[in-house]
């Protein structure tokens, strides 16, 4: 890659952040996205080996879907971190999941792009923006006038952050990208033949697919179209020894054998689309291959569920302190525990 | 444009071959430096825990790119973990911001500085 | 095995039990664990086979705890470690009746507490491994700090950061010591890394000399802040000063004999090139100890403190003795150990069943006790009279072995006693005889005998924290001391065991005598090798460190010896 | 015998001792030298173990006296168990005697009865190779005689303490007899046990006893602070001893007298020259003995020691304990001679004994001129007689300073019990200006009788026990070749003047003039409230005393009247040996002394000697006799015939500077004590207070503060770093993954990079 042309963009692209950190008017803010973007551009450029290619089978998607994804996410998660009010912020927010989770789809992770969006724009999202509201509304008298809060218009220490933020990036780009041959950019024959073992495997372990798209490859590979009843109730044949399934030799295909009701067998041959899609093999993963992580993210969970709770019984007491405190009464809630911030 | 590149390129340009991977890993790069300057410029502490969240999706990206690399699922597994940690992390924090604010009526973090020595 | 595992766990439980209860039984759960265990400890007593051969059992092969640190739980111990277990197991259930009526506040953790350090100590003295012993030995510091920090005098929480930084900061260094020995063993010889002390000590015999010297040194000077030496003895005058009286007696009885455990388990035996080599320094630490602190004992007032410089003073001595290096003198150190914990445990209690009625330890306010508490002061003067040593008590014959030998320590080969102290330093520790009966009978003097002297308005007298029986002294606190009356069935209890291993061994110490001598020798035989070749005329093979033996360890004829 | 020559004699005594000096380098190794030593082996004989009832029955006593006094048992019971158990040891004693005496007399060999272990340690089998000190009992000559005088005399004095303490039974009277039984008990573990670690034993075991028993009257701030003066002091004997018994064992392998003696006889004189390994034994044991006996510097807690009950300093600090020195430098004879350490060491460690016992008898008897209390006149001569014993075995007669012990024991307790007697009755007067006339004293004619037989032996009339055997130290000292000795001789004689005088300044004062009893400030017999707090018995002169008039001194009883007329018998008797030496053909004691490992000093001087060129015995009975008459001339002058005269004397003495000194100087013990509490005591004292103040203020205060406060300051650099503001610390975080990352992309990649 150009290690230059990476810093001198990750330079541009600082230098934009900090100037859009103030309100500017519209025409500089056109001349600050259009140099934001390109420093993205550039950067994409001076790491990409090559104009892209047309693509080929396999491949993730088009070359230019990903730097346009890019350009929108960055730009506005630039925003989100510029913007003076919170609320645009967090709906910036949900337009960078949005970018996100389309890579998600182009680099064949179709669960996690969905996940990410149900999970994030649909629950978390929801979430940040309720408490914005709750407080913006009751935050407004300290707004004197302007449209959002002084502590949002003002950024700290700007300079400091956006240069060890540059520091990072580029070093961090810098070694990913500098040295060539270190990583395989794309999947090896070697990899693609372990991944495809692999899919057989995930594949073997669900009898009831495999079955059914033994049935349907056979039906396929049938012309007699009279044996295909007797095909369509062939039941999987298990092996004393070895796996049902048996993987070709380049892993691109695998053998499976299949027994009708009159007892003769069918060996079929099943063919890359027959491997279980990404939820699938995501699923049988996290539950073979990750059992114990999965109970702890649970674990996790119920905690923050106790966690909430606990401290929304908190809050409700602070309203009743304060309800009292407003009749003169005495407080109940122990002030000093959360005047030192130990409350929770 | 090509000749641009190759003026400005420091070696011949290679053989064609898409570059999505290091294209996203890019943007896996530049969203958590952006989250990392939000987190650090930003008074409103619910806009910090939304840097935190970039900061995370960030990360998910590049997990998600190195899997698809390797043609391992297990970065997407850990996608699933950081989703659920964000979940966590947004419930408790964000009762705590409202805790904080009922304390101080304000959401800048400069009223919460009781760690000072 | 078995046996050995069941005195470690028996208090454990326990302990949990006392947490677990109400703290209306505390007391009776208290004392019934450390009863049990006691039972289970004579029980092991008597299937002990080594008494008289020196021997370690039980030789169980432990389980790997951490294979990969070389950590193997292997429990076992000799005839010394029999006796301390013994001496531990006994005070226990002492140390727990004398402190029924002192404690009442937190009771349940109070005894919870000494199950704990029970438990910690019986790892200390049965522990093969030396990360075993070191658990042992450090965790006895949490209760003991806990004791002192809550049930504590008014100074207490000061007495108890200072016990814990002294006695951590001084464990640390004889760790590092453990570790360096166990890494480079594993290192040299390229074996897995093992801390069984079997191994360590053939190894660490083996190191160069100015290698032992300083592993010498680290495992030498963490037990020094233990027993403790001059300087690094400051922190058990206040922490006796401030620990409540059960928490003294085991301090004291119990506690701080790990140091010398330690010093005798492990400094000596695997540093004998380095012990040699720093023996004189530590030698003169030790003598400036007796003489100073004895004459600091002379000045005191309040009467722990008096007691506690007093075992310092002790302590010196005793560790005096075992760095002449020979049989009379390692042993009398060893018989010390348990000497020392039985007189000092008993004036311990003795001062504090008095502190009890007059919450005041100051001799100028109260004295003449003799007259309100005739049982109280007949124990007070026996256990003052055994550690003065008196013949006849337990206190002479070891007193009387280690300034033995260190006297004859400097006769070479011919008395069989080797040793590299000799008369001088005999001479300057035998005053701790005289200075001992001094300030021993000066406190006699002040607390026990003269006319009847009592703080006049003892409710609000002397240092008494949050820990002892206020509430029911108040009642009469205007109306003196019509009310305090002589020790009771359960006091009396408290200090009978004492008192009887005070006559008992003081008469017939030849049991005690025949179960130490092996252990002594195993100890002293690579010094008596050393000294013979020294004395030979072979170079030493020493480093050119300061107090190298070479200067001092040279067969004079008696004519030269003249100081 | 014509006292007209005694003049020319005194002044012919000066040059008559340059006369003989010549020839002092040639007799010098004579003195210490006397040939090669021969201890007959002691033929064990388990045949004896019955003599463990003699240890056994006192120590029943105590066991039985120690439950009395923890239950609080009143009565006289305890009394019953003491005089009882010491019947008991006292029959064994005799049949001990009896039955064994005539072997030993014939063989010289010395009974060993063992009776237990007690310290057996063993590494080896060679010589050098264990300590071993058991329960076992060595008998010869000497033990033999103190264990003779030693019970009968504690039975006697414990009879008379019965009644004595008669007004303690409802305090401590069980209490003084458990510490009366232990003492007993001790003693002879002192005298029979047939090893130096058994003998240490029974030397802190009997110093335990005096210490109880001088503060007996606990309450007394005087008396405890007597008892703790006696066992400190004693304490620095101990050490003495403590570190002789080390010596003895490194030299000769072991602690046991039969194979002590053994290895003696059998070291060559020749190889131990210079070696001061050996030659400090003497010097060592001499400390223990000052320390016992109250010789030398140490012998101020004597006087003190008076603090305790009067049967107890008749016993304990008068007849039997304080002699204990003396036994040992009998038992120890073989050390002081040249084979055992070299000539000159040995002569150096004789003279050594000698002065230091010549000097305390001298001093003794000057501090004993000043005083007014009788009982700390009869003290300080206890101290000034054990001098003269001492200075016996220094002048190389143990023969005569064991024989002075044996006759001591008996006038001395007897001086005592009257002493304690008079005091009983006059409530604990003890200043005998305040009393007087007491021969008319209906009830205390015996008493007095008694005392003035106490006086004379004290003042060594002629012909009497102590005459007898003091006269034999003199004529050893006197018809010595060694001029120093003869100078102690000398000295002692002019101390035997001194003695005789105020011996009878007491009895004159006490016994003649008018009658005057004004009684002390203890009035037992007369009111009970007293005795609760058992303390008013000594006597202490605090404020309550209670005024003179009406006041019926209660004369001594029974009992105390019986022991008086036995023990003054006892006291004539002392000196039968020499009465009948002439029929027997031998002196009693000399042969218990020639029978025991001091039989090396058992002569009584040369046969044919001469002092200041006369024959030597007339010379010294002239002598002897002459200083005594003078002494009691004076007393009598001064006391009796004309007390006011004396009075006077007294107060011109005082009022002249030039003798003023000599006046106070000896009523306070020429200020001993105050130069020890002004020297030693001030200077340790200020030492400890510093070493203190060091300890809590630099050690602890500053040293260990200053090490604690490091973390702080260290931390204090950083503190500025600490905004408080989440920001803040997450800039510094960041910061820190910079440069982490700068070095490990520019520096490291880089480097590794091409």
């Amino acid at each position: 890659m150009n290690a230059n042309l990476f810093y001198a963009a990750a330079a541009l692209g600082a230098v934009v952040l900090y100037l859009m950190m103030e309100r500017r008017p519209a025409p500089f803010r056109a001349a600050l996205s259009v140099a934001g973007l390109s420093a993205v551009g550039l950067m994409m450029t001076a790491v990409a080996r090559s104009a892209p290619s047309p693509d080929a089978a396999g491949h993730p998607g088009p070359f230019w879907v990903h730097v346009l994804l890019a350009l929108v996410a960055v730009a506005s998660a630039a925003r989100m971190v510029t913007h003076p009010r919170p609320v645009y912020a967090a709906l910036y927010f949900v337009l960078v999941i949005l970018a996100v989770s389309v890579t998600f789809l182009l680099l064949q992770a179709e669960f996690m792009a969905f996940a990410l969006l149900i999970v994030y724009a649909g629950a978390i999202l929801i979430t940040y923006l309720f408490v914005l509201m709750l407080a913006q509304q009751s935050g407004d008298q300290a707004n004197r006038g302007e449209e959002s809060a002084w502590y949002d218009r003002t950024p700290r220490e700007p300079l400091v952050a956006l240069a060890l933020s540059f520091v990072v990036l580029a070093t961090t780009g810098d070694a990913l990208f500098r040295r060539e041959g270190t990583m395989p950019w794309d999947a090896s024959p070697a990899m693609v033949s372990r991944a495809s073992a692999r899919a057989w495997d995930r594949l073997d372990d669900m009898p009831a697919k495999l079955e059914t798209v033994a049935r349907d490859a056979a039906v396929r590979a049938e012309p007699d179209s009279s044996k295909h009843a007797a095909l369509r109730s062939a039941s999987l044949v298990t092996p004393e020894t070895g796996p049902r399934l048996r993987p070709a030799m380049n892993g691109a295909a695998a053998m499976v054998t299949l027994r009708t009701m009159d007892g003769q067998d069918v060996t079929v041959t099943l063919d890359g689309d027959a491997a279980p899609t990404n939820s699938e093999a995501l699923g049988h993963a996290l539950v073979a291959e990750f059992p114990v992580s999965l109970e702890l993210a649970g674990v996790i969970l119920l905690m923050a569920l106790f966690g909430a709770v606990v401290l929304a019984r908190r809050q409700m007491e602070l309203a009743e302190d304060e309800r009292r405190a407003a009749a003169g009464l005495p407080r109940i809630g122990n002030d000093d525990a959360l005047r030192r911030g130990g409350a929770a | 444009m090509n000749t641009a590149l190759a003026l400005l390129a420091d070696a011949p340009v290679s053989p064609a071959m898409p570059a999505s991977i290091q294209v996203t890993l890019v943007l896996a790069l530049l969203l958590f430096a952006i989250g990392l300057v939000g987190f650090l410029t930003r008074r409103n502490m619910i806009l910090m825990f939304l840097c935190t969240e970039l900061m995370f999706q960030a990360a998910a990206l590049a997990f998600v790119a190195f899997g698809r690399m390797w043609m391992d699922l297990s970065g997407q597994l850990f996608v699933i973990f950081i989703l659920t940690v964000a979940a966590a992390e947004a419930a408790l924090a964000l009762g705590l911001v409202v805790l904080l604010y009922r304390r101080k009526e304000t959401l800048s973090n400069d009223a919460w500085a009781e760690l000072k020595e | 095995m078995t046996l050995a595992v069941l005195l470690i766990v028996l208090p454990l439980a326990g302990a949990l039990l006392c947490l677990a209860a109400s703290e209306r039984a505390a007391k009776a759960l208290g004392l019934a664990g450390a009863l049990a265990t006691l039972g289970v400890a004579v029980a092991f007593a008597v299937q002990f086979p080594h008494w008289t051969d020196g021997g370690t059992w039980p030789d169980a092969t432990g389980w790997a705890v951490f294979s990969a640190f070389g950590v193997d739980f292997l429990l076992g111990t000799d005839a010394v470690g029999m006796l301390l277990v013994l001496l531990t197991a006994m005070l226990m259930p002492c140390a727990m009746l004398a402190s029924f009526s002192a404690i009442v506040q937190r009771q349940k953790a109070f005894y919870a507490q000494f199950l704990f350090m029970e438990a910690a100590v019986m790892l200390a003295f049965l522990a093969k491994d030396v990360i075993l012993f070191y658990i042992g030995y450090e965790f006895t510091l949490v209760p003991l700090f806990l004791i002192v920090a809550i049930w504590g005098g008014d100074d207490r929480r000061n007495a108890a950061i200072k016990l814990w930084v002294f006695s951590f900061v001084g464990s640390v260094i004889s760790l590092v010591g453990f570790v360096y020995l166990g890494a480079s063993r594993a290192a040299e010889l390229n074996e897995p890394l093992t801390f069984s002390i079997a191994a360590l000590t053939s190894y660490g015999q083996g190191l160069p000399a100015d290698v032992q010297w300083w592993v010498f040194l680290a495992l030498m000077g963490g037990f020094a802040v233990k027993v403790p030496f001059v300087p690094v003895h400051s922190w058990l005058p206040l922490a006796h000063g401030e620990a409540p009286t059960a928490g003294s007696v085991v301090l004291a009885g119990i506690v701080i004999k790990i140091g010398q455990y330690g010093a005798l388990r492990f400094a000596f035996p695997m540093a004998p090139e380095g012990g040699l080599a720093l023996a004189h320094l530590f030698a003169a630490l030790a003598v400036i100890g007796i003489i100073a602190m004895s004459l600091v004992c002379w000045v005191q007032n309040d009467v722990k403190r008096l007691v506690a410089y007093s075992s310092i003073a002790h302590m010196g001595l005793a560790l005096l003795a075992m760095f002449a290096f020979n049989v009379a003198g390692m042993e009398g150190g060893i018989l010390y150990m348990v000497n020392h914990g039985l007189s000092t445990a008993g004036l311990f209690m003795c001062i504090g069943f008095a502190y009890e009625r007059y919450h005041t330890k100051d001799m100028e306010v109260v004295g003449g006790l003799m007259q309100r508490m005739p049982v109280w002061s007949v124990f007070m003067v026996l256990f003052a009279m055994a550690s003065l040593a008196l013949p006849g008590l337990n206190g002479f014959i070891s007193e009387f072995l280690c300034l033995m030998g260190v006297f004859t320590a400097d006769w070479g080969m011919k008395t069989g006693f080797p040793g590299i102290l000799g008369p001088t330093y005999a001479l300057l520790a035998g005053s701790a005889l005289v200075l001992g009966a001094l300030y021993i009978l000066r406190m006699l003097q002040k607390y026990v005998f003269g006319p009847l002297r009592e703080p006049g308005d003892h409710g609000h007298h002397g240092g008494h924290g949050h820990h002892d029986g206020h509430g029911h002294h108040d009642g009469h606190g205007r109306r003196g001391h019509a009310a305090v009356r002589d020790l009771n069935g359960r006091e009396i209890m408290a200090m009978l065991p004492l008192a009887a291993g005070c006559i008992v061994i003081g008469l017939w110490p030849k049991p005690l005598l025949d179960a130490v001598r092996p252990v002594a020798e195993q100890v002293v035989a690579p010094y008596t090798v050393l000294i013979e070749r020294q004395s030979a005329g072979a170079a030493p093979r020493t480093a050119a460190v300061p107090d190298s033996p070479a200067a001092a360890v040279d067969a004079r004829p008696d004519a030269e010896v003249i100081q | 015998m014509d006292l007209a020559l005694l003049p020319t004699l005194l002044l012919a005594a000066v040059d008559g001792a340059h006369a003989a000096s010549d020839g002092h380098a040639a007799h010098a190794a004579g003195y210490a030298d006397v040939g090669t030593l021969q201890f007959a082996k002691a033929n064990v004989d388990a045949g004896y173990s019955w003599l463990k009832w003699m240890l056994l029955a006192p120590l029943a006593s105590v066991v039985l006296c120690g439950a009395f006094a923890l239950l609080k048992v009143k009565g006289r019971w305890p009394a019953v168990f003491t005089v009882g158990s010491f019947v008991l040891a006292a029959a064994l004693a005799v049949q001990l005697y009896l039955q064994w005496s005539p072997t030993l007399f014939s063989t010289h060999a010395p009974l060993a009865v063992p009776l237990g272990d007690w310290i057996d340690l063993r590494w080896g089998t060679g010589p050098f190779q264990s300590l071993v000190a058991g329960f076992g009992l060595y008998i010869d000559g000497i033990t033999m005689l103190w264990m003779l005088f030693v019970t009968v005399l504690a039975t006697l004095i414990a009879l008379y303490a019965s009644e004595y303490m008669e007004s303690d039974v409802k305090a401590g009277y069980a209490r003084f007899f458990f510490a009366v039984s232990l003492f007993v008990a001790s003693m002879l573990i002192l005298v029979m046990s047939d090893n130096l670690i058994g003998l240490y034993l029974g030397w802190e075991g009997v110093g335990l006893c005096s210490y109880m028993l001088i503060g007996y009257y606990a309450t007394q701030p005087g008396a405890v602070a007597a008892n703790k003066k006696a066992f400190v002091m004693n304490r620095i004997g101990d050490l003495g001893l403590a570190l002789a018994v080390f010596l003895i064992w490194t030299n000769y392998g072991t602690v046991e007298y039969d194979g002590l003696f053994q290895a003696i006889a059998a070291s060559d004189a020749g190889t131990v020259q210079g070696s001061w390994g050996k030659a400090a034994i003497p010097f060592l044991l001499l400390l223990a003995v000052c320390g016992k006996s109250a010789q030398g510097p140490l012998f101020t807690w004597l006087p003190d020691a008076m603090w305790g009950p009067t049967p107890v300093s008749a016993l304990i600090h008068a007849a039997t304990m304080v002699t204990a020195g003396i036994y040992l430098l009998a038992r120890m004879a073989p050390f002081y001679t040249a084979q055992a350490i070299g000539a000159e060491w040995a002569e150096t460690a004789l003279l050594t004994v000698g002065w230091i016992g010549c000097a305390t008898a001298f001093i003794g008897a000057t501090i004993a001129c000043g005083q007014f209390d009788y009982k700390r006149v009869f003290a300080y001569s206890t101290i000034s007689s054990l001098g003269y014993m001492v200075m016996g075995l220094g002048v190389g007669t143990a023969f005569g300073g064991v024989y002075y012990v044996f006759t001591h024991a008996w006038f001395k307790a007897l001086l005592f019990l009257t002493a304690g007697a008079v005091m009983h009755g006059m409530a604990g007067q003890v200043d005998f200006r305040k009393l007087g006339g007491l021969l008319k004293v209906p009830g205390f004619r015996l008493t007095m009788l008694c005392m003035l037989l106490g006086c004379a032996y004290l003042a060594t009339m002629p012909f009497s026990a102590a005459a007898l055997s003091k006269d034999i130290i003199l004529y050893q000292a006197l018809t010595s070749p060694v001029e120093q000795v003869r100078w102690m001789g000398w000295l002692g004689l002019a101390t035997a003047g001194i003695t005789a005088y105020y011996a009878f300044r007491v009895w004159f004062r006490l016994a003649l003039g008018p009658v005057r009893m004004e009684p002390g400030p203890d009035q037992h017999g007369h009111d009970d409230h007293g005795h609760d707090a058992h303390g008013h018995h000594a006597h202490a002169h605090d404020s309550h005393g209670h005024a003179g008039h009406g006041f019926h001194p209660h004369a001594p009883g029974v009992r105390i009247s019986l022991v008086l007329a036995v023990i003054a018998v006892g006291s004539v008797l002392a000196g039968l040996p020499s009465y009948l030496e002439g029929k027997l053909g031998f002196n009693w004691v000399q042969r218990f002394v020639s029978n025991s490992s001091a039989w090396i000093r058992d002569t009584a001087g040369p046969e044919h000697a001469e002092i200041l060129g006369r024959d030597a015995h007339g010379a010294l009975f002239v002598l002897a006799t002459g200083v005594v008459v003078v002494g009691v001339a004076l007393a009598f002058v001064l006391h009796a015939a004309n007390p006011a005269l004396g009075d006077r004397l007294r107060t011109r003495m005082l009022a002249t500077p030039g003798l003023k000194w000599l006046a106070t100087g000896s009523e306070h013990g020429w200020w001993v004590d105050q130069i020890y509490a002004g020297t030693i005591g001030m200077a340790s004292w200020i030492v400890a207070q510093l070493l203190y103040v060091t300890d809590r203020v630099v050690m602890d205060g500053i040293v260990v503060t200053a090490v604690g406060r490091v973390p702080g300051f260290v931390a204090r650099i950083f503190q500025p770093l600490y905004t408080g503001s989440v920001q803040g610390y997450a800039l510094t975080m960041a910061g820190g993954i910079g440069l982490i990352l700068v070095w490990v992309v520019w520096i490291w990649l880089s480097g590794g990079a091409s």
